[in-house]
């Protein structure tokens, strides 16, 4: 078991040392989560009242955009020089390499969080009237959920022909439970009218179906050839 | 078994007229919404034929999944046997929100091992992809026809064409749009790896409609919208028409899947025939100036 | 030596509508020397693949040291064209990554391989920025990193200069020597002359014959 | 009462989308029948 871990660990600071080295990639996602949002504010005036209420939504559909551009570069380096090849051809077990690169994004996609939750809030001038605290679970296990979903697919789609534009396809009718939990979660807090419990079990729930299979499919993926 | 067919074909067109008539003449007319209610004849079985198709679809996937690796041959064979029972049992204890009867959930689940056992037995090897292949085209084609009727029907009665609130016709249009996606995974990899990628997004599918029915469910209990054809029980002879109706959508679909199946075995054929053809013309092209053939691999 | 240590029965890999193996059989023996010739498109790659474990045959079976290509991965040194290595990293640090994938956690290792391929494990430039036949060097190190019984080498020569291709070679042969099995994909069949101990030769995706060295007038479109 | 017409609407509508996919179930039929000839041909 401890091999799992170690390789894991060592792939995920290897990804990110790369990452941190040529900050490009990081660089470009966060200017392109600055213009989702930016657009987002000017297609949905911020002073009406109506836009106060699905500014939950709006955030979330925001962020999955920008996630999916990000997910679609999971595997972009090793697919370069095939370095896939090198890792297939090793005895380290599959899963090893999926929650590297899982976590990977996640820590990824967070940090795109990080920069676009603000924006909003200052867009929208957001004052969550119900638990604030409770936004916190929404997004972590909400990011997981597109995360490991995504890194799934990721893998999946460098198998078939037109690779970026089956990601989404194969992404999003899976994910929509998770959305509708993310949105509905956040609206429910912003809003504060409807407890937000069911919301944060669903996406657990979710959270914990799914990265079973993936763990349990990932195998079968990598080495489909 | 060449006869078969066509008198399956003419069974079903009997049933299937005999199913009209009863629909439009013999069950009586709704107290509120009139004649145009009796769509539910043709949106409610065809939304069953396709959950039907997408579970087998879900099954063969597994089952082909579990076979493709002998270690876990056995070990799914167990685990299928224990969900079924296991769920059946969940089903009467646990209480279930969302006005579920525990009886429908237990025989479904229960079905789970049922159908992974028949499965086994007659669509041995490749033959399970096959059949995976079917069942999703039908079923979506099945789910096209309730999310054309779903509207048609809500637009005189509620004055709206689309109905979020209503758990199934939402819950039918998320499925559609997962198996949609498994179609065109099919369509974009070449076939030596389809057959694994596409087992595995039917099982993501799969594994997704429970937590569709509920985060839309609980949506709805949050914000109450009208429900197409109502949550009351229905008159008993509409039940019957509705019963009727469904044996002859089954037929149907049973007649329209085995003709895909039988089309599917001849694509691959074809496939293979392509690819034998380009093994035997080696032998005939020209070979090169090769050296003469020595012995064979020295000891 | 009796039992062979790679054995491939009638192995056929369709993609598609195009057969890439066509019914590949052969018994190859531990501690040989086996180069693969042949034309491109004649299946050499697909062939090296499929014992690496990369790729499934579609039919017929492959088995490596008693066991199935993944099972015997730890044995397994594989070298393609693409290099496989991380172009922003250093070769060290590729090598130091990948020694962990094997389990391996001492430089020291990574660094004696590296110079046994000629070159140095304090080069800080990143792989991108190697030479094409340094680059080749650093990808044949991580396929013999492990220090695996079987190697397999998908043309380990190619744009390399004359000089280092025959270092290379006595490299390779000094495996040969120390018990290793190596399976060659080549063009430069004539840099193996004298050393491989059997020309395998590949035409449309079958074994049409293998000789124990090249004929002596030979000329043929395969090598350069 | 054009309630009516929804109903027959929706009854064709299903049979439609049912010929359809019908038809192109046979003319794929037809088209492999036919490579599967010349195969046999050769």
């Amino acid at each position: 078991m401890n091999s799992l871990w170690s390789v894991t660990l060592a792939t995920l600071a290897k990804d990110i040392r790369l990452e941190w080295r040529s900050k490009d990639a990081l660089n470009s996602m966060l200017f392109f989560s600055l213009l989702v949002v930016v657009i987002f504010s000017f297609s949905f005036d911020p002073l009406a009242e109506e836009s106060r209420r699905i500014a939950g939504g709006l955030i979330w559909v925001a962020i999955l955009f920008a996630a999916v551009v990000a997910l679609n570069q999971t595997w972009a380096r090793e697919l370069r020089n095939q370095v896939l090849d090198a890792y297939r051809v090793s005895p380290a077990p599959a899963n090893a390499l999926f929650l590297a690169k899982a976590l990977g994004n996640f820590i990824f996609v967070s940090v795109l969080e990080a920069l676009m939750a603000p924006l909003f809030i200052v867009f929208y001038n957001l004052r969550a009237v119900g638990p604030a605290w409770q936004l916190i679970p929404i997004a972590l296990l909400g990011t997981w959920a597109l995360v490991v979903n995504g890194t799934f697919f990721a893998a999946m789609s460098i198998r078939t022909r037109s690779r970026e534009i089956m990601l989404p396809l194969l992404l999003f009718p899976v994910s929509i439970p998770a959305v509708i939990g993310m949105v509905a979660g956040t609206t429910a807090i912003l809003t504060g009218d409807d407890p937000a419990h069911f919301w944060i079990i669903l996406l657990l729930t979710y959270d914990v179906v799914f990265t079973t299979a993936c763990l349990a499919l990932f195998e079968t993926v990598l080495q489909a050839e | 078994m060449k006869r078969a067919f066509p008198i399956l074909a003419i069974v079903t067109a009997v049933l299937l007229a005999y199913a009209l008539y009863q629909a439009l003449v013999v069950a009586p007319t709704d107290a509120q919404q009139g004649d145009v209610y009796r769509i539910i004849y043709y949106h409610v079985p065809s939304a069953w034929t396709a959950f039907l198709l997408f579970f087998i679809n879900f099954i063969a996937s597994v089952r082909y999944l579990a076979d493709g690796k002998p270690s876990t041959r056995q070990a799914a064979k167990w685990i299928a046997v224990a969900v079924g029972v296991a769920g059946a049992v969940a089903a009467f204890v646990i209480p279930l929100p969302g006005g579920i009867r525990p009886s429908a959930i237990a025989t479904t689940v229960l079905a789970i091992p049922v159908f992974y056992f028949l499965l086994g037995k007659y669509f041995p090897g490749e033959k399970l992809d096959v059949l995976a292949v079917t069942t999703a085209e039908v079923g979506v084609v099945f789910c096209t026809i309730v999310l054309v009727t779903g509207p048609i029907w809500a637009r005189p009665v509620w004055g709206i064409w689309w109905a979020p609130g209503d758990i199934r016709l939402t819950s039918t249009l998320v499925l559609w749009l997962i198996y949609v996606s498994y179609l065109i995974l099919r369509r974009f990899s070449d076939s030596a790896q389809t057959q694994k990628l596409a087992a595995a997004l039917a099982v993501f599918g799969a594994l997704d409609v429970p937590l569709v029915y509920f985060s839309i469910w609980f949506f709805r209990t949050q914000h109450p919208q009208p429900v197409i054809g109502g949550g009351g029980s229905m008159d008993p002879k509409m039940l019957d028409v509705l019963m009727i109706s469904w044996t002859a959508f089954l037929f149907f679909a049973f007649l329209v899947c085995w003709s895909r199946y039988r089309l599917e075995i001849l694509r691959r054929e074809v496939e293979q025939a392509h690819a034998m053809q380009s093994l035997s013309g080696a032998d005939s092209s020209v070979s090169i100036s090769s050296p003469a053939v020595s012995t064979r691999g020295s000891q | 030596m009796s039992i062979p240590a790679i054995t491939v029965t009638n192995v056929i890999k369709q993609f598609g509508r195009f057969a890439a193996l066509r019914g590949v059989n052969a018994e190859l023996y531990g501690g040989k020397f086996y180069a693969i010739l042949g034309d491109n498109g004649a299946g050499k790659t697909t062939l090296l693949r499929a014992l690496a474990g990369l790729a499934h045959p579609t039919q017929g079976t492959i088995s490596i040291l008693g066991m199935t290509p993944q099972t015997a991965c730890c044995e397994i040194g594989y070298m393609a064209h693409p290099s496989l290595l991380y172009d922003e990293m250093s070769g060290m640090e590729n090598l130091r990554y990948f020694a962990r994938l094997y389990g391996i956690a001492d430089d020291e290792r990574c660094a004696q391989v590296v110079r046994s391929v000629g070159l140095d494990p304090e080069l800080a430039r990143p792989v991108g920025q190697y030479s094409q036949g340094m680059r080749q060097r650093m990808s044949l190190a991580r396929a013999i990193l492990h220090d695996p019984k079987i190697l397999l080498l998908d043309e380990p020569f190619s744009n390399v200069d004359v000089h280092s291709a025959g270092e290379m070679v006595g490299l390779l042969r000094a495996m040969r020597d120390s018990g290793k099995t190596l399976f060659v994909v080549t063009h430069q069949a004539a840099l193996l002359q004298g050393v491989a101990d059997e020309f395998i030769w590949m035409q449309a995706g079958q074994i049409v014959s293998r000789t124990l060295d090249l004929p002596a007038d030979f000329t043929g479109p395969v090598a350069r | 009462m054009n309630a009516i017409k929804f109903l027959y609407a929706a009854y064709i509508v299903t049979w439609l989308i049912h010929v359809l996919y019908i038809g192109t179930i046979v003319h794929r039929f037809s088209r492999l029948r036919r490579e599967m000839k010349e195969f046999k041909r050769k």
